[in-house]
């Protein structure tokens, strides 16, 4: 059951050629979305987005233990910042520049968004299960409220006219980078503390691992890469409203990590594909398809509580 | 063994659904809607849905369009951001919808509307009155007038008719029509002299709103506007009875439902309102709309959503018949040269802005029924 | 004598109104194997948790290598060559055999996050050391079969066994352990006894025990501090503290009494 | 003065409301310790039993009328009381030696269930229904303020559920026992209680409690639609936390607390725009300084 996501030896054999065949194949197979449906195209996107959440999340939560509920919230302050520096630089800047100022828009909505997870991971640090759960639900909602009374930003009626900058090769390319960057960092000795701290705080810091700073990295890192998710999607969308942002989408991500297997990177990506395509799928059943989606939900936690995709580890790799 | 079936008859399922089973057109034409079927929207989206659905039933009946049936595909966004997109994608990539339909929401339109416009599929609003949406480009339309315009009537109906001078504006921050009705009608209202006296928020869907109103009432206005949804305004009403606030409540077109008779009963009774359409009217148009509403949807009587979104459709129908084409261009075209169309909710005119130039009306609660007040040309 | 590598300064500790240790004054000798005992709830686990930072002591002061702990963390006073076990096994139970002691040794890795990330070929050769590393210490303790399991699917004794190989990977100079004959049978703990002089011995550090079962604490340590009520009654030679009628006193009056007739 | 009296008295009486939904929500963690995310669609469960019930009743007892509404509460909190008991024996019970979080999935897949499915228009539909006057209503208006008598019920039905829950919790075999599976299930067991009774009793008298916050909330505010729980719910499982959860007192200070600050956000202009975000900044200051809560006690991890 090796599969090129979750690596047989924790030395990752071979992770960065596979990281650099997904980014080829994602600009590849990026010159060609001419050809695919529109709709097609937008949801491919979609997943890919929802990948990058999932398995930033999938740190957080997964690997390290912590229960957040705020990442629609990392992902609104990096849709916002990433939207509003193309909005502003893109017209003053020639067309040929498009795919710089984009990733320095990425770029600095994922920083911003990190820099907010530092400031919603510290004080969080001292509170535990759902006590940290309701407080990332809550610093998500503050963030989404601060929004929308930005005027800046569009406020209530929303940012508009955004550029379309996102296209299937960005998106896989850095879904790719993402889960690159996750497997890398935990699997590898460094990388064993988030799993550590994830299951035994108190041992771990008697082993010399300090638990604090492991928790304050994964909520950094993930909240970076849920920023420059955020980016993608309003690049995207190209239309952002703080409603799209509140707690019920972060949820939406949680279920993909619990339902992919905490803590297990290939099954997370399965199953935020699955979570994506499943309400487009169900769409010809028109009104009862969130009714079915929501049975499937109850259904799956029951059949296969450890995560649909989880397999028994064979060789410890905590991928 | 059992997991690998399992997950391979999964799969199978996805990719049949996923991929195959595009709906032909069946040789008719594709009209696609979206609407908020379900979430917090709903109770709009369904009315505008309903409209939408009676207008093209009676023109089907009456053998459609350039000799072909209306297909109105329709697709639920949830009312959640971010659904819009893809459902728009669908029905224009893959069910192929040659006009598009949509929404009460602005932010949702507004989702849409790049979309409609970069694949040049013509786009008419039952009700986003937002002046942003159709600012997006020259395929999107609207056939309800804007906020601009409503605030404006609202605010000279308060200096003049009610006569105030001081007013509590008491807005719904979670929703852009609420604050850009407000805004709107404060800029009329202080050019006319009059005094903004206290400015309070709710978030729609809220239940309590005596933390507010007690401030307003500390405030003595002379009148409060309200540019909220029904749902909220009633309760508003019946909790500023409570505080025994006796000014009367204004507000826009978000009013407009029997709902707001139902659970606000003699709390609403004398606040005033402007809409697009009044159904006691005695136009002859607006009567048989109304009869045949009633008729489809079990006695329901007809809100401003339901008798925009059936002009909507008609409207655009219109459009395509005059075009005598389904082919954008010449549609989006038609739909541009529109004039002095009758439509329920009254004549429409399409402007440069590709918005709606027609009249309002406004509307008191008297006696547990909207009473016609007076109209104002634009 | 040179300088004490643990020394307890009337080290007292109190929750609310319990005082759970107090005035606690030892020394532990560099490679000294050093016992602690006491009936239940003499505090001895919660001296354990003083030395090794999870609690602060109220009052009083504990040096490790002439310099003060107070306010050092767990995982810096790891760092400065402290490392135990825990009474109920606390292994990192959804990681392999290999990587609780990988996890145990990036305390002293010089890679850390952004080697991970660029997995150049420093970092390759820097982790298979660890990991060569890591099987060598398993292997001491015939743990190498099983490097790929998952620590909480071990038995029993094997998990102990692990607990004690991980703390080792921190490199300690002072092991702590909590009751590591908890659980055994006579054969095990045989096993167990030589295992502690052997770690003694191979790792030249210090060991300090907590233990009930009287035939290990008296078959190995070489010194013994006996606690009661949180104070300390006594310390001393195993045979010293065998004599010890305030000993007895404690242990005939709480205790079982088997215990005592099998190491007499 | 009167202006902060009058908002004193609506923040009590909002406080209230969360207070009653926040003990349903603490009692079932406080047993489980889950957090029952369908308790919030419960509460609007009861409230559309009580309009569906209504009509009937008043064909017997005119309503408006204090009977009438004893009848109606009483009967939609035993129909919710089923519906929380079957919740638990199909969706939770199956998982009960799980990990938590599962069983935290699987309370938000029942909820999504219960607003989807009622939003379907061969259910109640998605539009908000005229909830009907069971009570008599009186406004008090005392030297310039207004008490609604509806408010004073609210408080008043709180309070002595409070009490009540208290007296069972405290009082009754029935508490002992849920105290018992509430520190150890396993031992609970040990000693012959009946877990699945205990814990069905739990569910169905948490779920009876979200009935009457239901109707309370619908009397209130008499628009019902089938998302109504959902923003009291999120609110009164703040309060919970805020208040220690697991802790009945706790609940009831949590609700009333938020409920209070609400309204004094929400009356100042310029704030009451982020009323929203002002309930969790409270939330996040009083956690980081008891981070178990108000009440909670701060557990101490055995080393």
């Amino acid at each position: 059951m090796s599969s090129p996501l979750s690596p047989a030896t924790p030395t990752c054999a071979g992770a960065k050629r596979w990281l650099i065949a997904g980014i080829i194949l994602a600009v590849v197979v990026s010159q060609f979305s001419a050809q695919f449906n529109r709709y097609h195209l937008g949801i491919l996107v979609d997943i890919g987005i929802n990948i990058i959440l999932a398995v930033s999340l999938n740190l957080i939560n997964g690997h390290t233990g912590q229960f957040s509920l705020g990442h629609a919230g990392f992902m609104a302050v990096g849709g916002y910042t990433a939207a509003k520096i193309s909005l502003v630089a893109s017209p003053m800047l020639p067309p040929a520049l498009q795919p710089v100022i984009f990733l320095v828009a990425l770029l600095a909505g994922g920083g911003l968004s990190a820099m907010t997870g530092l400031a919603v991971g510290v004080p969080s640090l001292r509170l535990r299960g759902d006590y940290l759960a309701i407080v990332t639900l809550g610093f998500g909602e503050i963030i989404r409220v601060v929004v929308q009374n930005m005027e800046s930003v569009g406020a209530a009626s929303g940012l508009k006219g955004i550029p379309k900058y996102t296209s299937l090769g960005w998106t896989f390319a850095l879904a790719a980078i993402t889960i690159y960057f996750v497997t890398a960092l935990v699997n590898s000795t460094y990388g064993r503390g988030f799993i550590a701290v994830s299951d035994d705080e108190v041992a771990a810091s008697s082993m010399g691992i300090n638990p604090v700073r492991y928790k304050v990295t994964a909520f950094v890192t993930g909240a970076f890469f849920a920023g420059i998710a955020g980016g993608l999607y309003a690049h995207h969308k190209q239309f952002l409203s703080p409603t799209g942002f509140d707690f019920l989408k972060s949820i939406d991500i949680v279920v993909m990590v619990i339902l992919g297997g905490m803590g297990r990177t290939a099954g997370v990506v399965v199953a935020a594909i699955l979570l994506t395509l499943l309400p487009e799928v169900l769409r010809q059943f028109s009104e009862y398809r969130m009714i079915i989606y929501s049975l499937l939900i109850i259904v799956l936690m029951m059949a296969r509580p450890q995560g649909l995709f989880t397999w028994k580890r064979k060789k410890g790799g905590a991928a | 063994m059992h997991r690998r079936t399992l997950s391979l008859a999964a799969f199978s399922i996805f990719l049949t659904a996923f991929t195959g089973c595009g709906k032909s057109g069946g040789g008719g034409i594709v009209i696609g809607e979206f609407a908020s079927l379900t979430g917090k929207e709903a109770t709009f989206g369904i009315s505008s849905h309903e409209g939408t659905l009676l207008a093209i039933e009676t023109l089907n009946a009456a053998g459609g369009v350039l000799g072909k049936n209306i297909e109105l595909l329709t697709e639920d966004n949830q009312s959640k951001a971010g659904e819009t997109s893809n459902v728009v994608n669908k029905l224009i990539s893959k069910d192929g919808a040659v006009a598009m339909l949509g929404e009460v929401a602005s932010s949702r339109s507004l989702e849409a509307a790049p979309i409609c416009q970069e694949s040049g599929i013509p786009m008419v609003s039952p009700a986003s009155t937002n002046p942003k949406v159709t600012e997006v480009g020259d395929y999107i339309f609207r056939v309800c007038f804007i906020d601009p315009f409503q605030g404006t009537v609202m605010a000279n109906f308060v200096t003049k008719t009610l006569k105030a001078n001081k007013v509590a504006v008491f807005t719904d921050v979670k929703s852009d029509y609420s604050k850009g009705l407000a805004k709107f009608f404060k800029e009329g209202f202080v050019k006319n002299g009059g005094q903004i006296v206290a400015e309070l928020d709710f978030n729609g869907g809220d239940k309590d709103f005596k933390a507010q109103l007690t401030a307003i009432k500390g405030a003595t206005p002379d009148a409060i506007f309200v540019p909220g949804y029904y749902t909220d305004v009633a309760l508003i009403a019946i909790q500023a009875k409570q505080l025994g606030i006796a000014v009367p409540l204004c507000g826009g077109d978000g009013w407009e439902s029997q709902t707001l008779l139902d659970i606000g009963k003699d709390a609403v009774e004398g606040h005033y309102f402007s809409t697009h359409y009044a159904s006691d009217a005695a136009s002859p148009a607006v009567t048989a709309f109304v009869a045949a509403y009633k008729k489809r949807f079990n006695g329901k009587v007809p809100d401003a959503m339901a008798a925009l979104g059936y002009d909507s459709a008609m409207f655009l129908v219109d459009a395509i018949k005059r075009a005598g084409s389904k082919e954008s261009k010449a549609l989006r075209d038609a739909l541009a040269a529109s004039k002095d169309y009758e439509a329920v909710t009254g004549k429409i005119s399409i402007n440069a802005q590709r918005d709606a130039v027609k009249s309002a009306v406004i509307l008191q609660v008297k006696d547990g029924k909207f009473k016609y007040l007076e109209t104002v040309a634009p | 004598m040179s300088q004490p590598l643990l020394k307890l300064d009337q080290a007292t500790i109190r929750f609310g109104g319990l005082t759970a240790v107090s005035k606690f004054n030892l020394e532990v000798q560099p490679c000294e194997l050093i016992g602690l005992i006491g009936p239940n709830g003499a505090g001895k686990t919660t001296a354990f948790n003083m030395i090794t930072g999870v609690y602060q002591p109220t009052d009083g002061h504990i040096h490790l290598n002439g310099r003060s702990i107070a306010g050092v963390k767990p995982h810096d006073l790891t760092r400065q060559g402290i490392a135990r076990t825990f009474q109920n096994i606390r292994l990192f139970g959804s990681l392999s055999v290999i990587d609780n002691v990988r996890a145990a040794m990036q305390l002293h890795c010089k890679h850390g996050m952004r080697a991970a990330l660029w997995r150049g070929a420093i970092f390759k050769s820097l982790e298979k050391k660890v990991e060569i590393q890591a099987m060598e210490l398993l292997d001491i303790f015939s743990l190498g079969s099983v490097r790929d399991e998952e620590a909480k699917s071990l038995p029993y004794g094997d998990q102990r066994r692990l607990e004690i190989v991980r703390a080792l990977a921190t490199r300690p100079k002072l092991l702590l352990l909590d009751e590591p004959a908890a659980g055994m049978n006579p054969t095990e703990k045989e096993e167990l006894m030589h295992l502690i002089r052997f770690i003694k011995d191979k790792f030249q550090i210090a060991v300090m025990l907590v233990e009930h079962d009287m035939t290990v604490v008296m078959g190995i340590c070489e010194r013994i501090a006996v606690l009661e009520y949180g104070i300390k009654i006594a310390e001393g030679s195993p045979q010293f503290i065998q004599r010890d009628p305030k000993v007895i006193a404690a242990y005939l009056g709480t205790e079982t009494e088997k215990e005592e007739p099998a190491n007499a | 003065m009167d202006w902060l009296l009058q908002q004193l008295i609506n923040g009590l009486a909002l406080g209230s409301i969360y207070a009653l939904i926040a003990l349903g929500y603490t009692m079932v963690y406080g047993v489980l310790r889950f957090i029952n995310f369908a308790h919030a669609d419960v509460l609007m469960l009861g409230a559309y039993a009580a309009y569906f019930i209504a009509p009937a009743v008043s064909t017997v007892l005119p309503l408006p009328s204090l009977t009438g509404t004893l009848i109606i509460v009483l009967l939609s909190a035993m129909i919710c009381a089923g519906i929380g008991m079957l919740i638990e024996i199909l969706a939770y019970r199956p998982l009960r030696q799980r990990p938590r979080l599962t069983v935290l999935i699987t309370a938000i897949g029942v909820s999504l269930f219960i607003e989807f499915t009622c939003q379907h228009k061969a259910v109640f539909g998605a539009d908000t229904k005229p909830f009907p006057q069971l009570l008599p209503v009186h406004d008090f208006h005392l030297a310039g303020l207004v008490i609604g008598s509806n408010d004073l019920v609210v408080v008043v039905t709180t309070l002595l559920l409070l009490v009540g829950l208290w007296f069972i919790v405290q009082r009754t075999k029935m508490g002992t026992a849920m105290r018992a599976v509430s520190y150890n299930q396993q031992a609970a067991a040990l000693m012959g209680i009946n877990i699945n009774r205990i814990i069905s009793f739990t569910f169905g008298l948490g779920s009876a409690l979200a009935a009457i916050a239901g109707i309370l909330y619908a009397l209130k505010a008499p628009g019902i639609d089938p998302l109504m729980g959902v923003q009291p719910g999120l609110r009164a499982f703040i309060a919970a936390v805020l208040g220690g959860i697991g802790n009945l007192p706790g609940a009831a200070l949590g609700g009333l607390l938020l409920g209070l600050l609400e309204t004094f956000a929400g009356g100042i202009s310029g704030l009451s725009n982020y009323r929203d975000g002002i309930a969790f900044a409270i939330l996040i200051l009083i956690l980081l300084f008891k981070p178990a809560g108000l009440l909670g006690k701060a557990t101490v991890e055995k080393v």
